[in-house]
């Protein structure tokens, strides 16, 4: 039957679109993550697909791919309709996917990595002259250079992003989806990712393309769809549609991404960095003579792709990893230099307060009730109780109290952290770091995975802390954000600060700094 | 192999517990769904319906050996209830139990499996029995217990220590450290006893025989006066002292600042980094904490019953602290409970040898496994058909956890 | 050491290896598809248990090795089901396990035939008895080779060659074979797997039922091929020293061995060390020997010899939908 | 008294076809006779000693038999306790009014199975696998290399140990090792005091198409051919003269000595081992029988002094 409704479909239009979402619907326990889907991706075309964090893009992508199941819904494929219950079928239908995390197996070769699912016999020695050959093939035709024999844990995302893409194509992919492919990426090596898919699309191939960035949309996309809170709000063709429209349709109402701040009045420096390196366990140098200052009510914001030392600046100032070399100094009081490097809970004595990139892997215990995470990093603080012990009645009323300044939700300290949205667990711990009114404040991706309303609370909480004298630093991959918040930028590549601007500096001119190369080189 | 993963109370992150062994960097917690069972049904119903399955596979291989399982259990209920002695035996093995599975419990809030509580028992004995061979002709049994209580926990608590300093500093997985050291306990103890302990002449490798200056008063007496009469039953002080380490340890990881770091590193080690914890310290500590509460089991058998130290004493009581553990859901009273269920198990079981030769005790093993299979590993088995159950008779608390998601937006 | 003993020995060597390489084997499989499995000790007990009971019964010691198979596959996907369909805590499981294989089999036995969980001892036809390869008498004196040939090479039993045999035929299928390639995979990145269109599940099952298998020959070569007989626990450990060895082989075949050879050489060593005195030294500490295995895989576990790294996703559960 | 036995068997377990088998022998054949039930229990850990002991006491069961030196200390904790009720434990002595302790003299039982190993042996080399490392077994090694000597002072006598601890009893697979090397160094005849151990090393004896020679009980079914004979010692009948004797109200308690005089120990020569075990052999063993009853040999008790002459 599924052939008739194909032919159904075949007749009449000139060709059946290469993929038609039907109803699709998801739901994880509590979250609602896809609702009423209805897609058409035109065969030939590249389709882009916006939307905030957690408005249920590689959700929907990853049903098309079979990694997930819908709860509900239809998939046609070409004008038929597939029954995806696993990748294994995606696949057969000539679907695609690169993922945001890539799925790739660390200490197996380029070769490896492609073959496997695909080893074409029960040995594997056919297998790979014939993986060798096609991938000598995909190089000359997509100019996908990578060594076959490299090992994938080895390479730089740039080229983890090629094996997953030849991973793809080897599968002969007719419709390829990439899940924010340029998240990783430098400008230079997004461009080139665009060739790419501008080659694949003369090939006829189809691209579904997600992102968050709307100026990749309206470089090559053909169409867009704008994703918000699960659900599909308009789906155009991008040359009859601007960055500003869609930027409405995603988070439903105007954004203003200038936050109105009164000049700052800087004061004493408070967090001094001078000379910082850092070399991880493996002798890998993340940071390379990092030097740079915050004044009292100032807010530096560090631009920079992500993967370029950020996070090791954050965590280094923040005393989790201790620096190979060179000097910090909070408020005055030297933290790492000559003695000891300060730990994590000295630091904090110190008036430093850091609110981490990753609040699930480092700002929460998620498994904790909501009072028990208001005071972690603070919980030896005599407040909770005397000597060892520690006072509940304490700890929840100092939680009752944040809930309520911070307009967190649902109200209740007793609920555990887990069930509270990304944007409350995010308030959670800004509150908690924000409380002790700290002399300096570390902060990285303040707003990731948060909605519009708290996006605007967050900043502002920033803005007032800094003109209540503090020192902040931002951390942030959304370029618009840093520049909204900054007084000063700094940007960062490969572990070095290659320079300073001003917030209305030229966006390129940041760009090309964040790629690596120096605005006069280029010009 | 780095820093151990997280495997709290929360035992939807047990699945991660011991990748501890293995994780190069901690995961987040592995969450089929948000956990939506009320505690009553989390804590009391569900250990319960696992019990019962466990008892219930049981039944059927003493149905295979032409046994009946009714009257395997009621004998089993009133050898283990029925008359004083019994009683007084039973608690004697809830002695012992308690101990183990508190040990068990406080590993496991930080992340860590400790299956060597049976070797750090054998080896806490190892102490308190220096402590009363050296004293018991001189001091009155108040005096030496305490002292060789202390040296108990020392040994236990040394036990552990190496065991806590590779997961620590070094990143050797916990639960293949503590099963070897329990192998190497063995054959320490072993020749110790063989070569050192073994008085000339006598057949069996076991210490001199303690005076009454290390002894620890039976419970004979205390019962007599509510008319009971416990027999020969080697019930002695060491419950009291059980409950109190019960206690302890409740007030230690719930409402100490020590407890809270020991649960913030079970549950999220990186967390834990940034809150300024230092995770290989709170291992160490919390596996000293966990090896000394083994090693004061030693003193239950040791001084309060055999009054000598013989091979092999300790006799699986470490083991079945993780049963008791799993089962009590790591918390003291859970485990209290769950330590009186098996001492009852192996009294009765015991009785059950008298009367019904064809059931042996290995039973009881059999049932212990079970208990750690049901309650353990395939706990996930009838939560979800529980959880639905309990949501249709309580719809209500669901909509609430919905709420709670929406409430966001 | 005269040449008597030292051929003693060697072969002694061999007989007392031979589980440990099954079971250490049954591990890799088990361990390189991500399923962390301590269960190697009830899985062994279990067959071997089967295996004597089975033998007893139908005087055939192949049915008792297939009953040993089935025994310990039974085991095996009862561990699978807790740990890959349920992703409950996979240690946990592998302990119950043990319980339930020392307490079912001490059970059974008493109750069935009531020798203390001994079963019957069995005749000759009932086991694997050692087989003497042409010639092999012929060459006995021809020095080196035939000595080799008729005292190390010939003259044990099928399991001892099956167990030898196991280790090149596990490299080939880890190394050179669609299977292994998935299974090493799905050992250090499941998602990767899952994405490629391989069932996670399934992968690890079928390597579960290796393990299953190989764990069931170890055990069956236990009780009626090295011993007449299935006694209480008589495992003793060795599923423990198994996982050892495969640690400390850095879970590859070869590496487990040269360590499982090493572990029979010193549990030999060990028994015919008991009560020796040693002028001077005084007696043997055989416990001291006995322990060596552990001693050894801390000091690697330590890292003070190189270190051991695991597949990286063993132990944790695959959860696609947090 | 009224008599209504009951028997405690030591670890090994009633069937570990040695002592605890010869008692469960015993206590058959005197139901079997009188027609009076026993009642019996298996120790699994150390801690049941007393609690068996006093389980049974309280119930009124006599005598009451332990089986095991073992249960020595038990058992004087509990005819204390039980002043009515008479005891019997074997392989130890304690004294006291209400018990009588049955031990034997295995050194002369050893002493003449010593003997027809050297006898039999081709290769003049012979084997001992004892079981726990402990004087009672040494007593058997001690008499058995002294019978040995008598008849070949040249002879080459291997001696192993199981272990050292309670396990060594229940490890057929190291007994069987330690045969196994035994007879790789060319011993032909192989003597095991091991309890099931010793199964381990019979078996190993017999896949070798050598001789052993069993213990306790008579082992000679066990590999016919292979089972040069067996060194029994009579607990059964120690067990059913004791109950017997409580039935006639002939009870004695204190410490009953059996050696060869009293039939307490001595070699079995049955249709198993009528192939292996010749007549001149026999007469060769009968022989010495008899002087070690008049005296004329005397064969020295290890733990007399805890030494061995050779
Ligand atoms: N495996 C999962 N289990 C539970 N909830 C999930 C899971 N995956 C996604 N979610 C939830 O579903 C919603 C949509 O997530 P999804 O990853 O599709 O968003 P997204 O648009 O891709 O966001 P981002 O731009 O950050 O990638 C979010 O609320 C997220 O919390
Ligand atoms: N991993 C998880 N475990 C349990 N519940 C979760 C998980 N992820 C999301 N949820 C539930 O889904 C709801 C939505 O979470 P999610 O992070 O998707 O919010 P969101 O849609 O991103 O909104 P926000 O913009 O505030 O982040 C939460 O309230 C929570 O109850
Ligand atoms: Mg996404
Ligand atoms: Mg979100």
């Amino acid at each position: 039957m599924s052939a008739v409704a194909g032919q159904g479909q075949g007749q009449g239009e000139t060709s059946p679109p290469a993929i038609e979402l039907v109803g699709i619907d998801k739901r994880f326990g509590p979250v609602h993550a896809n609702r009423d889907i209805n897609l058409r991706v035109e065969k030939g075309t590249i389709h882009g697909i916006v939307g905030e964090n957690g408005a249920g893009k590689s959700t929907l992508m990853s049903i098309l791919y079979g990694f997930y199941q819908a709860d509900s819904g239809m998939i046609r494929v070409a004008g038929r309709e597939v029954n995806i219950r696993s990748s294994d079928d995606a696949i057969d239908a000539g679907i695609g996917m690169v993922h945001q995390h890539f799925m790739l197996v660390e200490p197996f070769t380029v070769l490896e990595n492609v073959m496997l699912g695909v080893e074409g016999g029960a040995l594997l020695t056919r297998g790979i002259a014939k993986v060798r050959g096609e991938l000598k093939r995909l190089e000359r035709e997509y100019a996908l250079e990578v060594d076959p024999d490299a090992v994938v844990g080895e390479l730089p995302v740039g080229l983890q992003q090629r094996v997953e893409i030849l991973k793809a194509l080897y599968r002969g992919a007719e419709t390829l989806i990439l899940d924010e492919p340029t998240g990783v990426l430098t400008p230079a090596e997004a461009d080139h990712l665009f060739r790419i898919l501008a080659q694949l699309k003369a090939q006829g191939k189809t691209v579904i393309l997600i992102t968050h960035k709307l100026r990749e949309i309206m470089a090559i996309t053909d169409a867009v769809s704008v994703m918000r809170r699960g659900e599909i709000v308009s789906t155009v063709a991008t040359r009859e549609t601007t960055p500003e429209q869609l930027a409405e349709a995603m988070v439903g109402r105007r954004v203003l991404l200038r936050v109105n701040k009164a000049p700052a009045h800087p004061g004493r420096e408070l967090l001094s960095v001078e000379n910082l390196t850092f070399r991880d366990s493996q002798g890998v140098t993340r940071l390379s003579d990092v030097s740079f200052g915050i004044r009292a009510g100032e807010i530096v914001g560090i631009a920079g792709v992500a993967g370029n030392g950020q996070s090791e600046l954050l965590e280094v100032i923040a005393g989790i990893r201790a620096p190979s070399s060179g000097r910090i100094a909070v408020a005055g009081q030297e933290t790492a230099g000559t003695g000891r490097a300060l730990l994590p809970a000295e630091l904090r004595g110190c008036g430093l307060a850091h609110v981490p990139e990753d609040r699930h892997r480092m700002g929460l215990v998620t498994a904790f009730e909501e009072n028990e995470n208001a005071i972690l990093g603070y919980h030896r603080d005599p407040a909770y109780g005397g000597g060892p012990f520690l006072s509940r009645n304490a700890v929840r009323d100092d939680a009752r109290k944040r809930i309520e300044q911070y307009d967190i939700r649902p109200p209740n300290c007793r609920l555990k952290t887990a069930n509270f949205s990304g944007g409350n667990q995010q308030k959670i711990v800004l509150a908690r770091e924000m409380e002790r009114d700290p002399q300096v404040l570390l902060v990285g991706q303040p707003t990731r995975g948060v909605d519009i309303g708290a996006i605007e609370f967050i900043h502002r909480q920033l803005i007032a802390m800094r003109d209540a004298g503090k020192a902040i630093l931002v951390v942030s991959v959304e370029l618009d954000e840093v520049r909204a918040l900054s007084d000063r930028i700094l940007v960062m590549f490969d572990g070095r600060i290659v320079g300073e601007r001003m917030p209305d500096a030229d966006e390129q001119e940041i760009g090309l700094l964040m790629a690596g190369m120096d605005s006069k080189a280029a010009a | 192999m780095s820093s151990p993963i997280p495997a709290g109370p929360d035992r939807k992150a047990s699945g991660d517990g011991i990748s501890a062994a293995t994780a190069e960097k901690p995961k987040a917690l592995a969450r089929p769904a948000p956990d939506k069972l009320p505690a009553w049904a989390d804590y009391a119903l569900l250990p319960l319906i696992n019990v019962v399955a466990a008892f219930v596979v049981s039944g059927l291989a003493v149905l295979m050996v032409g046994a009946n399982p009714l009257e395997a259990v009621k004998i089993m209920v009133f050898g283990a209830l029925g008359y004083g002695e019994g009683v007084g035996f039973t608690l004697f093995y809830t002695t012992n139990f308690i101990f183990a599975g508190l040990a068990v419990a406080v590993a496991y809030h930080s992340g860590l499996f400790n299956i060597g509580a049976e070797g750090q028992a054998y080896v806490g004995g190892l102490g308190a029995t220096f402590v009363a061979l050296a004293l018991d002709h001189f001091l009155p049994w108040y005096a030496t217990v305490p002292i060789a209580l202390v040296a108990a926990c020392v040994f236990g608590a040394a036990w552990a220590f190496i065991p806590a300093w590779l997961q620590a500093r070094r990143g050797s997985h916990i639960v293949i450290t503590t099963i070897m050291f329990n192998f190497l306990a063995n054959a320490l103890m072993v020749w110790l006893l063989v070569n050192y302990f073994i008085q000339p002449g006598t057949m069996d490798p076991a210490s001199r025989p303690f005076t009454e200056g290390a002894s620890i008063p039976k419970l004979g007496g205390l019962f007599s006066l509510f008319g009971a009469d416990l027999g020969a039953a080697p019930l002695n002080l060491c419950i009291f002292l059980a409950l109190i380490a019960a206690v302890f340890v409740y007030v230690l990881i719930w409402r100490t600042k020590l407890g809270y770091e020991m649960r913030t590193v079970g549950l999220n080690p990186t967390a834990a980094v940034y809150a300024g914890i230092s995770t290989s310290r709170i291992i160490i500590i919390t596996m000293l904490i966990s090896g000394a509460l083994a090693g004061l089991l030693a003193l239950n058998p040791v001084i309060g019953d055999q009054q000598r130290l013989q091979l092999n004493f300790v006799n699986g009581a470490g083991f079945v602290g993780i049963a008791v553990a799993l089962m009590g859901r790591n918390h003291p009273v859970g485990i209290c409970l769950a330590a009186l269920l098996f001492g009852m198990l192996y009294q009765g079981g015991a009785e059950l040898a008298f009367d019904m030769p064809q059931v042996s005790r290995e039973m009881i093993l059999v049932i212990q496994g079970l208990v750690i299979l049901f309650a353990g590993a395939l706990e996930h088995m009838f939560r979800p058909g529980l959880t639905r159950a309990v949501n249709m008779i309580s719809t209500p608390q669901r909509r609430r956890m919905v709420e709670a998601g929406e409430a966001s937006r | 050491m005269n040449a008597a003993d030292f051929l003693d020995v060697v072969n002694a060597t061999l007989r007392l290896s031979t589980p440990l390489i099954l079971a250490a084997l049954a591990g890799l499989y088990s361990e390189r598809s991500g399923i962390v499995d301590i269960g190697l000790e009830g899985k062994m007990l279990a067959a071997a248990f089967s295996a004597a009971v089975i033998a007893a019964l139908t005087g055939s010691a192949w049915l008792g090795l297939l009953g040993g198979i089935a025994a310990s596959l039974v085991m095996a996907m009862i561990h699978g089901y807790a740990s890959i369909s349920l992703r409950g805590n996979q240690v946990v499981s592998g302990v119950a396990i043990n319980f339930v294989a020392s307490g079912l089999t001490a059970f059974f036995g008493q109750a069935w035939f009531g020798e203390g969980g001994r079963t019957p001892q069995l005749p000759m036809t009932a086991r694997f008895g050692e087989i003497d390869f042409p010639g092999a008498q012929a060459v006995a004196d021809v020095p080196v080779l035939g000595l080799v040939y008729s005292h190390f090479i010939s003259g044990h039993n099928l399991l001892v060659y099956f167990a030898f045999l196991a280790v090149p035929a596990t490299w080939w299928v880890v190394q050179r074979t669609r299977f292994g390639l998935r299974l090493r995979a799905v050992g250090e990145n499941p998602a990767a797997v899952d994405t490629a269109g391989i069932s996670v599940a399934w992968m690890r099952y079928r390597a579960l039922m290796l393990t299953g298998l190989l764990c069931g020959v170890a055990g069956t070569y236990l009780s009626i091929a090295q011993s007449a007989a299935f006694t209480r626990d008589m495992t003793a450990g060795q599923g423990y020293i198994a996982l050892a060895a495969l640690i400390f082989a850095k879970w590859k075949p070869w590496p487990v061995l040269w360590t499982c050879l090493l572990f029979g050489f010193l549990d030999a060593l060990s028994i015919r060390l008991q009560g020796v005195v040693v002028p001077g030294i005084g007696a043997v500490p055989v416990q001291a020997i006995q322990a060596l295995p552990y001693i050894l895989t801390m000091i690697l576990l330590a890292g003070f010899i190189g270190k051991a790294i695991p597949p990286r996703a063993g132990g944790m559960p695959y959860v696609k939908e947090r | 008294a009224e008599v209504s036995p009951a028997v405690i068997y030591d670890i090994g377990g009633k069937h570990d076809k040695s002592f605890n088998e010869s008692a469960f022998a015993g206590e058959e054949q005197f139901k079997k006779d009188t027609g009076i039930g026993y009642h019996e229990f298996e120790i699994q850990n150390p801690s049941q000693y007393d609690q068996a002991l006093r389980n049974f006491a309280r119930r009124g069961y006599q005598p009451i038999i332990a089986i095991g030196f073992s249960q020595a200390q038990a058992l004087e904790k509990v005819s204390k306790e039980f002043p009515k009720i008479q005891f019997g434990i074997v392989d130890a002595t304690v004294d006291a009014p209400n018990v009588r302790s049955l031990v034997f003299r295995e050194e002369e039982g050893s002493y003449l199975v010593g003997m027809l190993a050297a006898l039999k042996s081709e290769t003049g080399k012979i084997g001992f696998v004892g079981g726990m490392d402990i004087p009672l077994i040494r007593k058997f090694a001690c008499g058995y290399v002294q019978g040995a000597k008598a008849v070949n002072p040249k002879i080459e006598i291997f001696q192993n140990m199981v272990g050292t601890t309670g396990d060594a009893w229940n490890d057929p697979v190291k007994g069987g090792e330690l045969a196994k090397s035994q007879l790789s160094r060319g011993a032909d005849v192989i003597y095991t005091a091991a309890g099931a151990s010793g199964l381990g090393a019979m078996q190993a004896a017999a896949d070798a198409k050598k001789y052993s020679i069993g213990v306790d009980s008579n082992q000679d079914d066990l590999h016919p051919g292979s089972v040069l004979t067996s060194m029994v010692k009579h607990v059964d009948t120690a067990i059913y003269s004791a109950n017997m004797d409580m039935k006639d109200g002939k009870w004695t308690g204190g410490a009953k000595v059996l050696g060869l005089k009293e039939n307490g120990v001595g070699y079995t020569s049955d249709q198993y081992n009528k192939d292996v075990l010749t007549a001149d052999m026999k007469s060769k063993a009968d022989e010495a029988k008899a002087k070690i009853i008049s005296g004329e040999i005397k064969v020295h008790d290890y733990t007399a002094d805890n030494s061995c002459p050779m």
